[in-house]
This record gives structure tokens, sequence and C-alpha cells, in this order.
């Protein structure tokens, strides 16, 4: 039992730490794609830490929701995290796809609030923006995973491991790749580095945050990327079994960091897309999706 | 003992012809009426009890059959004609009536319910043609009573229609008396229906199917079934409101009542009667349905459904079997019970308002409250929604519609129902629930009329939930009576 | 032992009619006849929750025998666990709706409040008895009492032009619905025998044709009282237009009577049929769910928003059942079992979180007299208590864990996927993971829906004066609404329990071999899981020490006011664009330049939405009867030689058809 | 004999159809009630003893529906009837060729295919039917209020005639019974007549169409 724990926190401990990373990461290698220097790998911890030693400041509209939204967004994202059985599979069962897929829910919820408590327009143009892509993302998501189910047989995580690891996955693939772009507001989604209100989606609802609370929620952004890549990494690009957790952590922490690229180059090569042309792009992964489902269904 | 019945109105009616002032009439009156009632009840339900005929007379018998609408009769005249009395006080008030003719009023009222027990205890054809063409012509005086164009119209229409009808009957009776001669011999007797029913199944089936023709044809006009259903609407609008409860709730029941005998009668030889009873129930059903969805006159809309819900007593009749006949039996008293509270009370409303038209009614939960509650729980008693018997009657007829026939009978059945609800329903809520016009005085004080108006509407919900033993058994008589074909 | 429970039914029973009549006796005083009317209420709502238990969780069934009421009725009462569960779940909502219009009730002291308990209890009863009954006449009965309570209490407020015409429309549609129901059972039963028994006993010897008949009429009929797309028109405009506890009431249970007949009409006395029934009602609730939904995220009325999230929600239970079905079909109970129980799970927690929604609604409505959330908001600083009860049922409804709506939309989840890995064919295989994504659709846009109705009314500035006078509602009202959501989250930690015992529900509708329990879910450890790691952010928040600082939101160097905030329109219209193939908005922009030629002076911006089935179905439905019965009208011209004719006519005809 | 006077009776019935003035209906009203009287006596004395029964009928509707109707008839018609001649529903040549084919219908179908027997006894009877209808083609073609008396009447003929003819006479008091209610049934027509010319100055059953749907 404590044992379970123990490594329960680890992950969540490993998670945390490594989610900078990866972003910072990104950042840079975008930054090279785009012929920049751009910031060092360990910016995005300079970040977190500067945020983290400031007050917050709220506006005087908020209630306890805006205070509470952070640790929601994190906690739920760390929850998700690690019902992702990075390592030989664990006693206590903390969720399963669906699980999963809801914890997200749950921290947009949140978010969403909080983009709308401070009364600013901002804020609630952030809201709605976010909430209607997570319309046209969630179906998609779920097809995509369920997708896998079929071959799997279970929604279990453990089961699940390598489950895209055929000609169909490779469909749902695609399908998941694109889910994931829209749920880390990337390009041609969302622009993370944009303040321009006509794009800003994510940043718009932090628009009023500051200080600790801000630097939480950048924090939870960041996860939520790593848990996604995570997510991907442990259907379709199945570990080795049998290895010691520490190499078992430098694959993941490799493998990551090669979709983060992937990412990386996708939204650098890439244009954002206007608000209302997203379920075009959508249906195109939804369309994967639905081929790789089929093609399981049929045999 | 039935002489009574015949003997009390007769002699009230000619006390009221008297050239006395209206207090002495009303005194009359009252005190008639309660006699006739108690006398009635009194016979039907002894006869009920026994389950066989009493007091056979020469001309005279009651049945089960003949003590079901014996019931009708004592029930509903008595309130009718108790509820006259205020009705006329308040015409008075309005001017509308001249009070040296309340007299002739009451008369006519208690030779109209004289009439029509003859009717029903005749054991006689040509004694009850003749009693339900006597029904016509007094009933024509009251329904033109107040003089007016429209009543005079109403009133011509239905005395010729209706002469014309019965006289198509007394060709069925005719045609009945030659087949019955064969197998009784020329007397009385083969007009009777007491000796009809034994031989029923050796009458010539021919001259049976004829005779039902011409029977239907001619008490089917008198009934209000559909084609011929035309004097209804004007004379129920047009009469004073206890007249048309009388009309509808008692009048069309007796003629039904003739219906039902011929059909048991002719029933005996061939199912043809029964088939021509469904077609004209589903047709009085139907096509009373598009006046009730469009239509501006309350009164005109209350006679309508009546053809609708002959429409089902015919077709519960012509159903038969223990649910049919069980049905339509039920149906005949709710109906009459609800159908006449609901012309009594929308005659108050239309008193009060001075007007017929719905669009003008507005309101009458705030100015009259005990009234239109009454008015509304019998609307949805008529409309055929529980806690009140016409639910009951209405599934029963269904229930052996899709038994007999398939479900396509049966859904047509209850599809018409529904929407013919859903017309009174959509008035009812245009009456009750709306913003009173200012200018009326608001409240009233109950009364002895409320309370008449009230007794019907508690024995419906009685039949609606809950039916004591002895009336089940009683009703289980007389319906084993009718498959039996009339023979004990 | 059996005694035991006659009494208890039976004193239920007299409380009811008690609430029913006493309150018209003591009509003079208000205060008196509200008190009358709603603690019997309570006490009988509690009684009924103890009997729907004990049936519920007792193996053999309650059975009360009371003879023939009428001729050829036969009542009795039947208690086992179906009607049992439904029975506790009506009993236990109405309890808490009573001691919640203890407070609500007082806004209406002007109506008739006598009348009003009358129909209340009365309605009440009804719906108890509905369930339990075991003939289908006496349930005829009470379900056209059930409805005609309702229609009265919809137009309590009857002088209001919309609340008229919203109960006409009630109760045209349910009558109409009710024929297709009568019609189910008569078909079935074909004749005199109208026992459940009786009925269920005649089901073997039909036809398929003839069953299949059956289920349409049954689909259809109770269909439309429980509000199924298309047949939900009703729904959203006369939830609204009943007083908030009755809304509360009819959404939480009243619809569920109509789910409790499908199941006992369909799956119980109809047994397994040709799976395309079950396909069906999949398809049909797959509708309903994403249509309700949708229109609900356009709604800006508070309560008819949660109105149409009923519609949702029938159509999220209906996606359960008929993947029970289906498996009963391709018999395999055990599946179909723990289909059957996710819909009744389902069931359980929409009464409790709609009814809690609905009651949160209604103290909305007493704090500001409006029910327009976009002249509400900032009411959590007015009103915390409520808008805490008030966003645990936003959370529940939205399928978020760890709540009861995330517990029971994961079973059904699991069944639908049970449905793809049965591997009966491709097709139902594809099928289970598309009835999946569009659950998931429908989650997320429930999710957006409450996000829109949660942050409009209560977060940010007041909107309008009423939002800005609020003040909390009285502790009774509260009071009422606090069980439900403790109900809520308790359901969510611990699903297991109740699943398990209906489990024992499904099997006795769909029969088999007695099933495992099933194991622990992992609800509870995800959300102690959560619980720690927000309790350790939130210790690692304060860590540094210092406290929030306030300031005004930044408007971009302007001081922001209320007409600045982000709109429920605002903030539903991205959806409205995405969905337009649905929704068929239409927009219209007029621009007054009447001031100054060049620059716009006002501008007028008005895009409505336009309900696709009311003006494709309904209405020429509705124009063409009328049209048709004025055409009708002719033949009653006025002239006597013409109604002579008729006659003549009828006759000749007769006479010429006789051989 | 019978014959002759049961061609009579016919032939009034679709003669009254031919007549618009009102006048000349009931003087044909007239002649066909003698003939019926004429046929109660013939077969009152053609059997082999006396029926009284027919005798009395005979006499009865001599005296009431020869001579005291038609007078009291004629009496109303100088003083109410409006017009001489009657307002037509139903053209003249078309009432009359329909009149004929209901003659026919009654020949040709009802009486030999659908009661055969009877029609084996008697020819009266299918005089005495198609009487009836012929009576009631009468009402439905005259939009006069008062004509449609005279169509009562003449279908009352009628089914005497039927009585008559196929059962020889119901039992006596029901006859009477029938008689006198028919009886009264004219005169109060006869009385709502006068108060219908009172109140609308006409009566045109056209007038008479203000209840409508």
């Amino acid at each position: 039992m404590t044992v379970n724990i123990l490594s329960v926190l680890g992950q969540m401990a490993f998670l945390l730490l490594m989610a900078p990373l990866v972003n910072g990461v990104i950042k840079k290698a975008k930054a090279l794609t785009q012929c920049r220097r751009g910031p060092g790998i360990l910016q995005s911890y300079f970040d977190i830490v500067k945020f983290l030693r400031r007050d917050p400041v709220v506006s005087v509209q908020t209630s306890w929701i805006t205070l509470l939204t952070p640790l929601v967004c994190l906690g739920a994202y760390l929850a998700a995290g690690s019902i992702i059985p990075l390592w030989d599979h664990r006693g206590i069962v903390f969720g399963d796809l669906i699980a999963f897929t809801y914890l997200f829910a749950l921290a947009r919820f949140f978010l969403g609030l909080a983009g709308l408590e401070p009364g600013s327009a901002f804020g609630g143009m952030g809201a709605s923006r976010e909430m209607m892509i997570a319309t046209l993302v969630e179906p998609v998501m779920v097809l995509g995973l369920f997708g896998l189910v079929l071959t799997a047989g279970s929604t279990d995580l453990g089961a699940l491991a390598g489950a895209g690891w055929n000609p169909a996955g490779a469909l749902s693939f695609i399908g998941l790749m694109i889910v994931t772009v829209a749920e880390t507001g990337r390009i041609p989604v969302d622009n993370p580095d944009t303040h321009l209100e006509l794009t800003m989606v994510h940043e718009a609802m932090l628009l009023e945050y500051a200080g600790r609370q801000l630097g939480f929620l950048h924090w939870a952004a960041m996860l939520k990327q790593l848990v996604l890549l995570a997510l991907l990494v442990h259907l379709f690009w199945p570990q080795p079994t049998g290895i010691p957790v520490a190499a078992a952590l430098g694959l993941i922490a490799a493998k990551v960091t090669a979709l983060g690229l992937g990412l990386a180059l996708t939204e650098s090569v890439l244009a954002k897309m206007r608000l209302f042309r997203l379920p075009e792009l959508m249906a195109g992964g939804a369309a994967f999706c639905l081929l790789a489902v089929l093609s399981n269904s049929i045999m | 003992m039935l002489y009574l019945l015949l003997l009390i109105p007769a002699l009230t009616a000619v006390a009221c012809f008297l050239p006395l002032n209206t207090r002495w009439w009303e005194r009359f009156n009252v005190v008639g009426s309660i006699l006739t009632g108690t006398a009635a009840l009194y016979i039907s339900l002894q006869t009920l009890q026994a389950g066989s005929p009493l007091w056979p007379g020469r001309f005279l018998m009651v049945d089960q059959l003949s003590a079901v609408l014996v019931f009708i009769i004592g029930v509903i005249g008595t309130i009718c004609c108790l509820y006259t009395v205020t009705y006329l006080r308040a015409d008075r008030a309005n001017g509308e009536m001249d009070s040296r003719k309340t007299g002739w009023f009451f008369g006519l009222v208690q030779l109209f319910v004289g009439t029509m027990y003859l009717a029903v205890l005749a054991d006689n054809l040509g004694v009850m043609w003749v009693a339900i063409e006597g029904t016509t012509i007094v009933s024509a005086l009251l329904v033109g009573f107040y003089g007016t164009r429209t009543s005079l119209e109403a009133a011509w229409k239905y005395i010729i229609i209706c002469t014309v009808g019965i006289a198509f009957a007394m060709l069925g009776i005719i045609l009945t008396f030659h087949a019955a001669r064969g197998v009784l011999g020329a007397e009385e007797i083969s007009l009777s229906w007491r000796f009809l029913y034994p031989v029923a199944s050796s009458l010539n089936p021919n001259l049976m199917k004829l005779a039902f023709v011409f029977v239907l044809v001619g008490y089917g006009t008198k009934a209000g079934l559909f084609p011929m259903h035309t004097w209804l609407p004007d004379a129920h609008s047009q009469a004073p409101s206890p007249v048309s409860a009388l009309l509808s709730g008692v009048l069309l029941n007796c003629a039904i009542y003739a219906i039902i005998r011929f059909h048991l009668l002719a029933s005996a030889t061939g199912d043809f009667s029964g088939r021509l009873l469904v077609l004209f129930g589903i047709m009085s059903m139907v096509g009373a349905l598009p006046f009730i969805l469009v239509q501006k006159d309350i009164k005109r809309l209350l006679a309508y459904s009546s053809v609708e819900h002959i429409g089902i007593i015919v077709l519960g009749v012509g159903l038969g079997g223990t649910l049919g006949y069980t049905g339509a039996l039920l149906h005949m008293v709710n109906h009459a019970l609800g159908k006449s509270v609901l012309f009594l009370s929308a005659g108050t409303l239309t008193q009060s308002y001075h007007s017929k038209l719905i669009p003008r009614i507005k309101g009458i939960g705030q100015l009259l409250p005990i009234t239109s509650a009454i008015f509304m729980a019998s609307l949805l008693a008529i409309g055929g929604s529980p806690p009140f018997g016409l639910f009951i009657s209405e599934l029963n007829v269904a229930t052996r519609g899709f038994e007999a026939s398939g479900p396509v009978l049966g859904f047509i059945f209850l599809m018409v129902v529904a929407v013919v609800f859903t017309g009174m329903i959509y008035f009812a809520g245009k009456m009750y629930f709306s913003n009173l016009p200012s200018r009326f005085p608001r409240g009233e004080r109950f009364s002895a009329a409320h309370a008449l108006m009230l007794l019907p509407i508690c024995l419906l919900v009685l039949q609606g939930v809950y039916m004591p033993g002895m009336v089940q058994s009683m009703l289980s008589k007389v319906v084993s009576y009718m498959i039996a074909g009339g023979v004990n | 032992m059996a005694g035991l429970q006659e009494k208890l039914l039976f004193i239920a029973l007299i409380l009811y009619l008690s609430g029913a009549v006493l309150p018209l006796m003591f009509r003079r005083s208000t205060s008196m006849s509200l008190l009358l009317g709603c603690c019997p209420g309570v006490a009988a709502g509690a009684l009924g929750l103890a009997l729907g238990l004990w049936g519920m969780l007792y193996p053999d069934p309650l059975v009360i025998n009371l003879g023939y009421i009428l001729p050829g009725v036969e009542l009795g009462i039947l208690i086992d666990r179906l009607a049992g569960f439904f029975l506790a779940t009506i009993s236990m909502i109405a309890a808490l709706a009573s001691l919640y219009s203890i407070g609500y009730m007082k806004m209406y002291v002007k109506e008739n409040l006598a009348w009003w308990s009358f129909c209340y209890n009365l309605f009440v009863l009804s719906m108890s008895l509905v369930v339990i009954v075991n003939n289908t006449v006496v349930f005829l009965i009470f379900w056209e009492l059930m409805t005609l309570a309702s229609y009265f209490l919809v137009t309590f407020e009857y002088r209001h032009q919309q609340v008229r015409k919203a109960g006409f429309g009630y109760i045209v549609m349910t009558h109409l619905g009710t024929v297709f129901i009568i019609s189910a059972f008569f078909i079935l039963s074909g004749g005199g025998d109208w026992g459940f028994a009786d009925l269920a006993a005649r089901s073997e010897s039909l036809s398929a044709t003839t069953k299949s008949l059956v289920f349409a009429c049954a689909l259809i009929g109770f269909g439309t009282k429980a509000g199924v797309v298309p047949l939900h028109l009703w729904l959203p405009s006369a939830h609204p237009a009943a007083p908030s506890n009755v809304s509360a009431v009819m959404s939480g249970v009243m619809l569920k009577t109509a789910i409790y007949g499908m199941i006992r009409v369909i799956i119980d006395l109809l047994g397994p049929g040709p799976a395309w029934w079950g396909g069906l009602v999949l398809a049909v609730g797959i509708v309903s769910a994403i249509v309700g939904v949708l229109y609900a995220l356009m709604e800006h009325d508070l309560k008819r928003l949660l109105a149409f999230h009923s519609v949702e929600n029938i159509g999220i239970i209906l996606m359960g059942l008929g993947a029970g079905m289906i498996f009963y079909s391709w018999s395999m109970p055990v599946p179909a079992a723990i289909a059957v129980a996710a819909g009744l799970f389902h069931v359980l927690n929409h009464a409790i979180f709609k009814s809690l929604l609905f009651l949160g609604a209604g103290s909305v409505y007493y704090a500001t007299r409006t029910r327009d959330i976009e002249e509400l908001g900032g009411l959590i600083h007015k009103m915390p208590q409520t808008a805490v009860l008030f966003l645990v049922g936003a959370v529940s409804i939205s399928a978020i864990p760890p709540f009861n709506g995330f517990a029971s939309e994961y079973q059904i989840y699991q069944s639908l996927l049970a449905l793809s890995l049965a591997k009966v064919s491709g097709f139902w295989s594809a099928a289970g993971v598309l009835a999946c994504a569009a659950l998931a659709l429908t989650g997320a846009l429930a999710a957006a829906c409450f996000v829109k109705a949660f942050g409009v009314s209560f977060l940010a500035r007041p909107r309008s004066q009423k939002a800005a006078g609020a003040s909390e509602a009285p502790p009774v009202m509260r009071i009422g609404m606090a069980p439900l959501a403790v109900l809520c989250l308790a359901l969510g930690l611990i699903p297991q329990v109740v699943m398990n015992s209906l489990l024992g529900v499904a099997a006795q509708i769909v029969p088999g071999p007695d099933l495992p329990p099933l194991p622990g879910a992992f609800n509870l450890s995800l959300a102690l899981l959560l619980a720690v790691i927000i309790a350790a952010l939130a210790g690692l928040a304060n860590l540094p020490g210092g406290r929030a600082r306030r300031t005004e939101t930044w408007g971009c160097g302007i001081v922001t006011d209320a007409s600045m905030e982000y709109t429920a329109a605002s903030f539903s219209q991205p959806v409205r664009r995405v969905y337009r193939f649905i929704l068929q908005p239409k927009r219209e922009v007029s621009t007054d330049y009447s001031l100054l030629p060049y620059f716009n002076y006002r501008m007028h911006f008005e895009e409505r939405i336009k309900s696709v089935i009311r003006d494709f179905l309904y209405k020429p439905l509705r124009e063409f009867t009328i049209a048709l019965s004025k055409k009708w009208r002719c033949i009653q011209c006025g002239n006597i030689n013409l109604y002579l004719g008729y006659i003549f006519v009828t006759l000749i005809i007769l006479l010429v058809w006789v051989r | 004999m019978t014959e002759v006077l049961a061609f009579v009776f016919l032939m009034a019935g679709l003669l009254m159809l031919s007549g618009r003035i009102v006048v000349k209906n009931i003087t044909l009203l007239a002649i066909q009630s003698a003939a019926l009287s004429g046929i109660a006596f013939y077969l009152g004395f053609a059997g082999s003893e006396i029926s009284w029964h027919m005798m009395f009928m005979g006499g009865l509707t001599l005296a009431v529906k020869v001579i005291v109707l038609p007078m009291l008839l004629y009496r109303t018609a100088i003083r109410v009837v409006v017009y001489r001649e009657v307002p037509l529903s139903i053209g003249m040549g078309p009432s009359l060729l329909i009149g004929v084919l209901l003659v026919a219908l009654t020949y040709v179908y009802i009486v030999p295919v659908l009661l055969i027997e009877i029609h084996s006894q008697t020819m009266l009877f299918p005089v005495a039917l198609s009487t009836v209808l012929l009576g009631c083609f009468f009402m439905v073609s005259r939009r006069s209020a008062f004509n449609q008396i005279i169509g009562i009447i003449e279908m009352e003929n009628g089914l005497f005639l039927c009585a008559l003819a196929v059962t020889g006479g119901m039992p006596l008091i029901i006859e009477l019974g029938i008689f006198f209610d028919l009886l009264v049934g004219a005169i109060v027509m006869g009385i709502m007549t006068h108060k219908i010319r009172g109140t609308f100055d006409t009566l045109d059953t056209k007038e008479l169409s203000r209840l409508k749907g």
C-alpha cells in the first residue's frame, strides 16, 4: 500500500517536474525552426518560480471560485496524469479512459467559470470559445480513444497499453494528434503566445489572473500538454516490459519530447485558423477516428 | 304502480295549466317532480334488484333495460324540473320571459317528462312510437317557447325533421308486426316486447333487416345519429337550458333505448343490425368532431358533443358483448348525468353573461366561482377524463372495439375522443383561464341549484373510481339480460 | 410483515388526501392552508420512501388486493422492485419539494393556495399510485389524474398569456399521447383482462408484428410524456410555466413515470423483442439528448433552459435502456441487466440534480422575481449558500467527476461499449462507439450550457436592479435543497452501492442468472486523490504568506460596468454559429443613422433561433385540421330541405345496400 | 277495385310533385285520402264478414282527412300563405323524374327483391311504400313550411295504407293512437306556421336558415 502511494506520488512529481521542460523544449524547437534563438530550455521553470513568488491580485467581483480554479485545474490534470500507468501497473485504480476524459472536463468547467467571473469582456469571450471548442474536441477524442478500446476490449488504461500499435491505430493516432493540438491550445487552433484579443482563447480566460495563481494555471497548461502526450505515447508507442523504472522514465521522457518536437514542427509550418473554420479541422480528425473505428469494428 | 309515473306528471301538468300565480305553479312543479322522481327511483331500483320484469300491465312493463332508463329519467328529470324554478326566476328577472307563461312552461316540461316515461315503460311497439312522437310535439313547443326568430326556426326544424324520421320508424314497426304476426298471430301481443323476444330467432330475417333499416333511420333521427342529427344543435342551442338538458340528457337516450330494443330483436337473426350500428356510431363520432373543434356557441358545442357521445353509445351497443353492452349502458347513464349538469351550468353562465358566444364569456372563474367549478368538472367529465365515470365506460367500449374488430377501430375511437377532449378543454381554458371584464360583479353564494348540480357530479365520480358491488351486480344482470336477447 | 407495509401505505395515502382536502377547509388563512398542504406531503413522502426502499431491496413483492372497484377492474397494489425504486424516487423528491414549498409558496399569498395544495397533493398521490398499481385501467385512471392535476398546476398563474398557451399545449399533447398508451395496453390485452399479469401472460402468444405495434404505441405514448424529440414540444413551455417547486417535481419525477411505463410495458410485459426495438430507442435517445441540450444552450430563461436539459437527460436514460433492450434481444441477460440498471441509475440521479437545480432556480426567482439570466449576475455574493447548492447541481448534470451525473453516465458509457465489444456485428460495434461519441458531445454541450447558466446568473456584476437587490432565500428552502446536494456527491462517491441494488431491480425485469455484485468503482479513490492534491496545493499556495489583493477588473483603462460583461447570448453565439444546421439562427441587424448621416447613432441586433420541429411538423398539422373542420361545417348550412334530404338519401342508400 | 283506388292514390302523390300551387296540393291530398278511405271500406266489405275495424278506420279517415283537415289547411293557406306559388328547392322536371324513379325503385327493387313474402300477398304495399317515399321527397323539394305539413300528411297516408296492406290493420287502439298523435302534430305545426308567418312574414324555409355550423 505504502509502496503504491509512494509510486503515485513519484509519478505526480515526475509529471510536475517534467512538464515545464517539455514545454521549454517545444518553445526552443519552435524558435529554431523560425530562425530565432529563443529562450532557454529551462525558461518555463524560471517563469513558474517567478510567478509563484508573487502574491495574487484578483478582481473585486470575484469569489472563492476564482481562488479555487487554479488548484482544481492543476489537481484535475495531476489526477489524469496519475491515471496513466507510466511504469508497471499499480494497485490503486484512480480511473480509466472515461475518467481521464472527464477530468479534463472538470478543469475546463472551472476555468470557464473563472473566465466569466471578473466580468471583463475578454474572460467571457475566452470562456465561450473554449467551451465551443470543447464541444468539438471531446466527441473526436472519445471516438479516437474508444476506437482503441474496440481492440483492447477494456477501458482500463493498463490493458490499453500499446493498443494503437496496429494499422488502424495509425488512423486514430492522426485523429488524436489533432485533438491534442486543439486541447493544448496550439496553432492552428489557438496561439499560446498571443495576447491579441481576436485570437485569444486560453489566455483570455487567464487575463485577470496574476501572481501565484497565474503560475499555477500556466503550470497546469504545461501539465495538460505533457499528460496528453504521455497518453499518446502510452497508447501508440508501447514500452518494452520488464525494464527498471528509471529506464522506463527515461524512455517516456524521450518519447514525449519527440512527440513534442513533432507538435512544434506542425505548429510552425501551419498558420492560425479562423475560429469558425475549426469545425472543418475537427471533422477531419473525426473522419480519421471514424475510419479507425469502422476498420476495428468490421474486423 | 307504473301508471303512477304517468299520472303524477300529467296531473302536475294540469295543475300548472290552471290560471294561478307563479308561486303556486312553482309549488306544484316542485312537489310533482319530487314525487315522480322518488317513484321512478323506487321502481327502477326494485326492478334492477329483482333482475326480472315487474308490474306487467297491458301496455306497460318495466324490465331491467327500461329500469335503467327510468333511473336516468328519474334523476335527470327531477333535477331539471327543480332547476327550472331558479332558471325561470332568473329569466323573469332578466325580463326574458313573461311571468304569465311560466305556468305553461312548467306544465309542458312535466308533460315532456311524462311522455318520456311512457316511451320507456311502453311494452308495445305502437305505444312506444306514439310516446316518442308525443315527446317531439311537446318538446318542440318548449324549444320554441321564447318565440324569437331563432327559437322558432329551431323548433320548426326539430318538429319537421323528427316527424319525418318517426314516420319511417312506423314503417319499420309495421314490417315487424307483419313478421311477428306469422308467429304470434294478429293480436296486440305480436307488438309486445315481452312476447316478441322469446320468438325473436324465428322471425323472418329479411323483414327484420328492412324493418331495422327503417327503425334505425327513424329513431336514429330522434337520437341524433350523424347524417340525421341536423335538428339537434339548433334545438339544443335555442331551447331554455333546462329543456336542453332534458333533450340531451334524457330524450336522446329514449330514442337510443328504442333502437337498442329493436337491435335486440333483430340481432337474433343475424349481425346485420350490429354492423349498421357500428357504422353509424363511428360516423356520428367522426362527423361531429370538426364542429366541436371550430365552434363559437357554447350550447352548440355541447350539442355536438352529445352527437359524439350518442355515437359512442350506439357503437358500444353495435359491438355488443359484455364489454360493449356494459360500456354502452354505463355511458348512457354517465353521459346523461354529465351532459345535463353541463347544460344547466352553461345555462347559468349564458344567463349571467347574456350571451351564448364563447369569446364573450370570459373569466367565469372570477364571476361565478362555484358554478364555474361545477362547469369545469362536468366538462372534464364529458371530455372523458378520470376520475369521472365516462372514462371507464369509454374504456369499456374501446376495449370491446379492440377485441371485436382489431386495432384500427379502437384507435380511431380513442383518437376521436381525445381530439374532442382537446377541443373542449381549449374552449374551457378560454372561458375559465381568462380575465373577467371589469363591468361584472364578482362572487356568488352557494345555493340549492348548486347542490342540485353537484349531485350528479358526485355520482359520476363514484362511477369513475369506486362502484359498489351491488351496483356492479345490477349492471351485470342487465348486461346478461341484453346478451340473452331480452329473455330472462 | 406485509401488514405493516399495508398500514404504512394507507397512512401515506390518507396523509396525501388530507393534504389535498384540509387546506380547502382552512382557505381563509393562507399560511394555515399552506402548512396544512405541505407538511402532510413531507410526512407521506418519507413513508413512501421507506415503503419504496423496502420494496426495492426486499426480494418478494408486496401485493395488496382491494377487490373489484369497477366492473371487471380489480384494484391491486403491487410493489415489486421496479415499482419500489420508482416509488422511492418519487416520494423522496416530492417530500423535499413539499418542504421547500412551505417557504416558496409564500410568494403566491395573493393566489388561491388551497387550490394549489389540492392539485399538488393529488398530483403527487397519483404519481405514487401510478407506479404501484397492477391493473392497466387503474394505471390509466391515475395516469390521467396525474396529467390533469399537473395541468391545473401548470396553469396556476393563468393570468399570463403564455402560461395558458403552455398549459393547453401540455394537456393536448399528453392526452393524445395517452391515446397511444391505451392502444398499446388494449392491443396487448385484446380483451377484458386488464391486469398486468394477464397482459404478460398473453404477450407470449402474440405475433411479432402485433408486438412491434404494441412497442411502437408504447414508445410514442410514453415518449410524449417523457418528452423525447420530436414529441417534446410541450415540455420546455409547460415546466417553466408552473411554480418552480412544481416544475422540480414535474421535471424530476413526473417524466420518470413515463420511463417506468416504458420499462413496464416494453421490457417487462413484452419481453425480448427484435434488436431494432433497442436500436430505435437508442437512436431516439441520442437525438433527444443532442437536440435537447443544443436548444438548452440557446435559452436565456433559467427554467426553460433546465426544462430542455430534462429532454437531454431523458435521452441519456433512453440510451441506457436501449442498450439494455438490445442485449435482451441478443439474450445476454447480464449486460442487459447492467445497462438497464445504468439507465435506472441515471433516472435516480437526474431526479436528484434536476429537482435541485429547479429548486435553485426557484430560489433565484424568489429573490429576484426574474428568470431571465441576462438580468441576473453577482448572486454568489448575495445568496452564497444557494449558489453553492446550484453549483453542485450544475456540476452533477454536466457529468463531471466525482459527482453522481458522472457516475451514471460512466455506467452508460460502459454499456454502450459493451454493445460494441459484444462483436455481434460490425454495425452494432460501430454503433456503440458512435453512441459514446454522441454522449460525449452531449456532455460537452451540457458543460458549456451550465458554465453559461451559472457563470452569467451567479458570477460577475449584477446586470439589473432586481439582481442587485437580491438576498438569501429563507432557510426552509435551503433546507429543502441541501439533502439533494449531499446526495449528488454521495451517489457520485459510492455509485457501486446504488448500482448493486439497482442490479437487483434490473434482474427482476430481465430474468437471467443472478449477477455478481459490481466491484467497488474508482470514484471514491479518485475523489480522495483530487481532494488531497487540491488541499496540498492550497497549502502550498499560501506558503510564502500574503493574501490576495483586491482591485477593480482591468477594462483596458476604463472603469468596467455591468453593461460590458459578456452576456448569455454572446456566450452561446459560437455554438449557435457552429451548430447552425440544427438551430437555424436568423439574425437581424438594423442601424439607425437618424442623428448623423455617416455615423450610426443606434444599432439593433437580434438573433433568434427557429424551432424546426414546431414550424415544419406541428404548425402545418394544426392549421390543416382547423381548415378542414371549417370546410366540414358547411354541411350544417341551415337549410331544412337539405336536412330532410340527408335523411332521405341515407334511407335510400341503406335500402339499396341492405342486400 | 282496390287496384283502381291504389292507382288514384299513387297518381295523387305523383301529381303533387308536379304542382306548384298550394291549393291544388291540398285538393290532391284530399283526393288521396279519399282513395285511402275507399280502400279501407272496400277491404272492410270484401271479407267474408264485415270487418268493423276497417270500416271504422275508413270512416275516420274520411271524416278527418278528407273533410276536416283539408278544410283547415285550405283556410290556413288562404290566410297564411304569401305566394300562391310555392318556391321549389328542386326544379319541377327533376323532381317529377326523381318521383317516378322512386316509384320504380319501390316496384322493381325494394318490394320484389327485399320483401318477396309481402309482394306475393298484395300489390298495395308498393303503392304505400312509394307514397311514403314520395311524401318525404315532396318535403325535400318544397321550400314552403306549409307544404311540409302537406308532405307529412301524405306520408301518413302512405303509412296507413301500409298498415292496411301488410297487416290488415294494426290493433285498433294503436292505430287510433297513431292517428291522433299525427293529427295533434299537424295541428301544432299549423300553429307554428302561424307564428313563423307572424315573425318572418314568410313561410319560405330559405328564411329559416340562421342557425348554421
